[in-house]
């Protein structure tokens, strides 16, 4: 039996834990909202492409480093996909437009894979189950200390790219104005889709650590994370990367803590009261200062 | 002319970022004239206007409307003390037609909750619809009444634009390069209209560039450049103005750099 | 713009003269045959459960037209997809009572489309029986309410018997279960903890999650503070596999035991080692006798043909099988003649019917509907060993 | 009229009453996601007076409805602080809390879900449901909705020319949340049978989308929309046997059409978005629609084109 204070450090490492996950997903719906104003609801069908190609390709006997990269492929054809033929189509309407033929991806995506793979939960062979240390009494999972460090590492580069390269400068003066963007010679219509190259490659990512660590997919696997990362998203500050991330620790922690001392029942009602709370007293969120650009709603 | 002026502007400032886009500004609207506001671009015409109407707060200084203070009243409820403006860029609303957006320059006078629900669209006859059809003839306007401005031609917008205003029954008028854009006999129509408006006790306040224009139908005028007042008079005192003359002359090569921020 | 909404217009009108058109085609209702309802979850979040039913259904039905059908007459089923919706389930309910005038109905599939449909049903006054709704007690406010599945109290009392007479670990138990889903809720706050209770297991703690949750960290570290030997799951199987992941990961070596609620035939191939000793009663086992066998073949035969991920014969496609049956012998001991002018009277007789069955032989067992319209049937004690389930004991149901 | 085709009646009144709650305060320019919260109110507020304080339903409906609209009232003077993405996403979360917080309400089930006992059929129904597209028609030929229009395209505007804004925000979430807390009312009494697990996130999103749909300047917009979330589905039910009806050969893959049908409406949706992405019914199709249906009136002769209103 461990003392109480080694039981909140242990829940506090299963907290940042699956708060990886989310960050992941809080990364790319930031992305989209902070550069482009544009609430990406066919973000969780992303992250269930991811998941359920994983098992998929693993089931057929490649190798996991292949089924990985073919899952990211999926992930981002997908994200452009939904810039094709539903942002771009878009541009200039009404703002939550786009919203709407986005949902419509996730419902397609859904069902398409409802329609060859079924309902079922699936399984995932993963190499990596049940890896786990012992460090100092506290039990932590390999592959989900894997997952968080990459999400990290994804957040540095993604930054790193974002200040250090022309197509980052490009995208940081779309999301400040996008029309004086364009009068100053941005290509905007190359841009764009590097916005959800990026989004779909953080989301599809989420979906195949999920998918391994958690040895499980189905085709609605991607709503509850996403609706957590949302809220991620908003308590770091919309349009702010690091904001995301930890937003999404934090979120992981709280829900965590939440189960631990009050049981499910008061987590969702933990999760959102903070985020509603945190809409209507600091909009900006707790990071909203470093934010990727100005959010112009 | 009145004792108590239409519009007081006394000593305001106003400043975005670091810049100082009005600084120490003060002049006066005299009741029932015609005043033109003019200096070069961004010299801070239109950040005038938007003070005056209560966009943006002022950072110093205060503002009167026929003598009552409004500095600290919101931009919703300036319209009470009888001021209504007109956009730079035609602000109307795509969504509804040229005959909905003249009502909305009504709202002020509907007022209440009865005003709110009163049905305009319901009835053959109503008197908001007649009244707003009567001043859309009056700007030989009635043939696009039930046409949705979006797709109307610039110059019947920007005359929408202007009916609209006038339909708030304002006591003071701020119009925002009213003729931009407009061809010679569209331009003599609408000084016509404005020396109308005049005789109806309306106090007009002009932005404009067209020099031709302001002389032919202002007879005071205020000259801003770099968010001061600069010369103040007739377009005769004012043209002859040497600080003028060089705000305009000397500087027509800056006016590019300048036309983004105004 | 306007060639475009008028084509739009066009388009809307024809689509809505096909719906309409297809609401209104008339049955064909062909004087030789007795026509029975389905309400299938074919598309929608139990479509791998519920496709794999279909075939038992169909299984049932072509196993007696071959013996020449009921009263001499054919049986037919006419189905209604609900992508596992209540308002669908309501909609479905209606078309197939109303328009197509069947005389008794299968399913919906779950509890959540049981709710809506049972007080509809009873309005129509038309017989429904889903084959996988188990929240206690719902089926008991309606006279035309049955359901072949058992109510979980005695399910886990029995499983609890096997417990105690084999000796096995038992002093202590903790509970975990979903608190937003109705069936789990019920399991976890009655059901579970009153009888380890009463069979004198100490109940040493308690942990909840979200019928969705993927990550169980947090309940297995607060579990850990205080291992016991029991752990009894209230939960959808999803559930229980991710509980025993993490729970072996955090090293707690518990047994996992539940009602019916994670019964899977799948359930060993996806714990894997994890899930050994996991303990649960069953209505149906696919190995008990040579008809089991048989249907469970021919079942995976089908299953393969379709295409289908799972193949193994489940409790819910052996209970849609076995509804096919009691409606065919509630049509022939009624005597139903399937007469569109008697079809109210005829439908209360197959209520009635159902009601009188004593013992019916049935894939599962011997069969007895209860006052509460829940079957009462024989139960098979299961435990996972190595990739598989394995029989250990059975217990006959309480003779009503 | 079969039961099939009146019972899609009932889903569709129920989802154009629905619409309008998400219309109106999308009118105002506003994106409310907690809809379905509001509907829960009201389904449970109604379901529960209707239960225990033995009032007739028609009269527990509009108390449910109330009660959504007062809590709506409450919220909305905080909630209203944010705009744009941020109301969405704050309305998404309240909406949230008010179903996790009916999941531990014992009083009302819980978990388990709450039988309701008086049952509406569509004879009740449909007349509420008219009565709401006449309420909603009227306010937007009243300055209140042209308020509305000038706000959600230029607030600063509207607010020069002395529009309350905010007040006529609240009013208009307000309302709409009343008209969700009749459709959910509805809802209850319709299927006696609520669970706080009906009332999801998706819902809310599936009411915005008839609206967006179907078109936010005009009255028939939430109308198409709910029609078009309620019927496309079912045209691809059973296709292969509706094809049997007019053609003697049936292609087999039309009978695998059913398992596709969520897929293809979705795909849909995204097209239809692509072609109209200021939904189906703008004014100027509206006014197209109405010539068109008054050309079909002159060609059919009015005894024929009764049923031919699209």
């Amino acid at each position: 039996m461990k003392s109480e204070p080694m039981l909140l450090a242990q829940q506090f490492v299963n907290g940042l834990m699956l708060g990886s996950i989310y960050a992941l997903v809080a990364v790319a719906f930031t992305l989209t909202i902070g550069v482009l104003n544009f609430l990406n609801f066919s973000i969780p069908g992303i992250f269930m492409l991811g998941g359920m190609f994983t098992w998929i390709f693993l089931k057929s006997g490649l190798p996991l480093g292949l089924v990985v990269l073919l899952a990211l492929v999926i992930g981002a054809a997908a994200s452009l996909l939904v810039e094709r033929s539903s942002y771009r189509q878009m541009m200039g309407s009404d703002h939550f437009i786009p919203l709407v033929s986005s949902m419509g991806f996730l419902i397609l995506y859904e069902n398409l894979v409802l329609i060859f793979w079924g309902s079922d939960i699936q399984v995932v062979n993963s190499p990596f189950r049940d890896v786990s240390v012992t460090v100092f009494g506290l039990i932590i999972s390999i592959p989900q200390l894997a997952g968080l460090a990459l999400a990290v590492t994804m957040a540095y580069v993604l930054t790193r790219i974002l200040y250090g390269t022309s197509t980052g400068r490009g995208l940081r003066a779309i999301a400040e104005n996008p029309d004086s963007a364009i009068m100053l010679g941005v290509h905007v219509f190359r841009i764009v889709p590097v916005v959800f190259l990026f989004s779909g490659l953080f989301t599809a990512l989420a979906g195949v650590i999920f998918a391994l660590n958690y040895t499980q997919v189905h085709p609605f696997m991607g709503e509850e994370v996403a609706l957590k990362g949302i809220s991620a998203m908003v308590i770091g500050g919309m349009g702010s990367v690091w904001g995301a991330i930890v937003g999404g620790l934090l979120i992981g922690v709280a829900e965590i803590l939440s189960i631990s001392s009050f049981g499910s029942d008061f987590v969702d009602i933990a999760v959102y009261g903070l985020l509603l709370v945190i809409l209507v007293i600091r909009p900006e969120g707790l990071f909203g200062g470093s934010a990727l650009g100005r959010e112009r709603l | 002319m009145s004792a108590v002026p239409a519009l007081k502007i006394d000593n305001i400032g106003k400043h975005f970022g670091g810049v100082k886009v009005i600084d120490q500004l003060s002049f006066s609207v005299p009741l029932g004239a015609r005043t033109a506001l003019i200096g070069p671009n961004g010299a801070g015409k239109t950040t005038v206007f938007n003070l005056v109407s209560g966009v943006y707060p002022l950072d110093y200084g205060s503002i009167a409307l026929n003598g009552a203070d409004v500095t600290h009243v919101s931009q919703g409820e300036r319209i009470k003390f009888g001021l209504a403006r007109s956009f730079q860029n035609i602000r109307l609303i795509a969504h509804l037609t040229a005959l909905e957006n003249i009502l909305l320059g009504q709202q002020i006078r509907a007022g209440g909750l009865r005003g709110l629900l009163y049905p305009l669209n319901v009835f053959r006859r109503n008197k908001w619809r007649d009244e707003a059809r009567a001043a859309l003839c009056d700007v030989g306007l009635e043939a696009y009444g039930d046409d949705m401005v979006g797709d109307l031609p610039y110059g019947v917008q920007k005359r929408i634009d202007l009916v609209r205003a006038e339909l708030a029954r304002p006591k003071l008028l701020l119009l925002d390069e009213p003729a931009a854009g407009l061809n010679p006999t569209e331009t003599e129509e609408l000084q016509a209209h404005l020396e109308g408006l005049t005789e109806r006790g309306i106090t007009l306040v002009v932005v404009e560039h067209d020099m031709q224009f302001i002389n032919v139908l202002c007879e005071h005028v205020v000259v801003l450049n770099f968010g001061s007042k600069i010369a103040e008079g007739t377009p005769e005192e004012v043209r002859n103005h040497g600080a003028v003359r060089e705000a305009y002359l000397g500087r027509e090569e800056d006016e590019e750099a300048f036309s983004h921020a105004s | 713009m306007k060639k475009f909404t008028r084509k739009l217009a066009g388009s809307c009108l024809f689509a809505g003269a096909l719906v309409l058109a297809a609401g209104s085609m008339a049955p064909a209702h062909a004087a030789s045959e007795l026509l029975l309802g389905y309400l299938s979850a074919s598309t929608g979040p139990f479509v791998s459960l519920s496709r794999s039913n279909s075939i038992a259904v169909d299984m049932a039905v072509e196993e007696i037209n071959a013996k020449g059908g009921i009263n001499g007459k054919k049986l037919r089923v006419i189905r209604f997809d609900t992508s596992g919706k209540p308002a669908q389930a309501v909609l479905g309910l209606r078309k197939l009572a109303n328009d197509d005038k069947v005389l008794a109905i299968i399913g919906p599939f779950s509890s959540g489309e049981a709710g809506q449909v049972f007080p509809a049903a009873e309005r129509l006054g038309v017989v429904t029986m889903p084959m996988a709704s188990s929240a206690p007690k719902l089926a008991a406010p309606f006279a035309y309410a049955f359901r072949n599945t058992m109510n979980e109290g005695i399910l886990f009392s029995s499983l609890l018997k096997t417990i105690k007479q084999k000796g096995l670990a038992a002093k202590t138990g903790t509970v975990a279960y979903a608190t937003d889903d109705r069936i789990s809720k019920i399991m976890g706050t009655r059901v579970l903890p009153g009888l380890m209770k009463k069979f004198g297991i100490d109940v040493t703690g308690e942990v909840t999650f979200k019928l969705r949750a993927f990550d169980f960290s947090a309940q297995v570290s607060k579990m850990n503070q205080n291992p016991s030997d029991l752990v009894a799951v209230g939960a959808p199987p999803e559930a229980a596999i991710n509980l025993v992941k993490e729970m072996r990961r955090q090293g707690h070596k518990g047994r996992i035991i539940a009602g019916s609620t994670i019964n899977d035939p799948d359930l060993p191939e996806k714990m894997g080692a994890a899930g050994n000793g996991t303990m649960i009663p069953s209505a149906y086992y696919a190995g008990l006798d040579e008809r089991t066998k048989a249907f469970d073949r021919n079942f995976r035969a089908r299953a393969k043909k379709a295409g289908l991920e799972r193949i193994r014969s489940s409790q819910f496609d052996a209970q849609s099988y076995s509804i096919v049956l009691f409606f065919a012998n509630a049509l022939k001991t009624a005597n139903i003649s399937g007469d569109p002018a008697r079809l109210a009277e005829e439908r209360t007789a197959i209520r009635d019917a159902l009601k009188a069955m004593k013992d019916y032989p049935a894939l599962e067992g011997a069969i007895t509907f209860n006052a509460e319209g829940d079957a009462l049937k024989p139960v098979y004690i299961l435990e996972m060993k190595d990739g598989g389930w394995t029989l250990i004991d059975t217990h006959q149901p309480p003779k009503s | 009229m079969t039961s099939y085709q009146t019972g899609l009646l009932v889903i569709l009144s129920i989802n154009i009453v629905i619409a309008y709650g998400a219309y109106l305060p999308i009118a105002a320019g506003q994106m409310n996601l907690g809809i379905a919260g509001f509907m829960a109110l009201g389904a449970y507020a109604s379901a529960y007076v209707a239960n225990n304080a033995g009032l007739p339903p028609i009269v527990t409906i509009f108390i449910g409805a109330g009660f959504a609209g007062l809590l709506a009232l409450i919220v909305a003077v905080p909630i209203l602080r944010t705009r744009g993405i941020y109301l969405a996403l704050a309305t998404f979360a309240l909406g949230q809390i008010v179903a996790a917080a009916i999941l531990n309400v014992e009083l009302v089930g819980a978990a388990e879900g709450y039988s309701v006992l008086d049952h509406f059929g569509l004879a009740t129904i449909a007349p509420i449901t008219i009565a709401t597209i006449a309420v909603v028609a009227y306010l937007n030929r009243t300055r209140f909705g042209l308020n509305l229009t000038a706000i959600s395209q230029d607030e600063l505007l509207a607010n020069l020319f002395g529009v309350r804004t905010r007040r006529l925000q609240i009013a208009a979430f307000t309302l709409g949340a009343f008209f969700a807390g009749l459709g959910g009312a509805l809802h209850a009494h319709y299927y006696n049978y609520i669970r706080p697990q009906d009332f999801n996130i998706l819902l809310s999103i599936y009411i915005i989308l008839f609206v967006l749909l179907g078109g936010t300047r005009s009255v028939l917009g939430p109308i198409v929309g709910a029609a078009i979330f309620t019927f496309l589905p079912e045209i691809f039910r059973d296709l292969d046997k509706k094809f049997s009806a007019f053609f003697d050969q049936v292609p087999d893959w039309l009978g695998q059409a059913s398992a596709w049908r969520f897929a293809i409406f979705a795909a849909l949706i995204i097209v239809f978005m692509m072609l109209r992405p200021q939904g189906i019914m703008t004014r100027g199709a509206t006014r197209a629609a109405a010539r068109w249906v008054a050309w079909c009136v002159r060609r059919l002769g009015f005894a024929r084109s009764s049923g031919a209103r699209p």
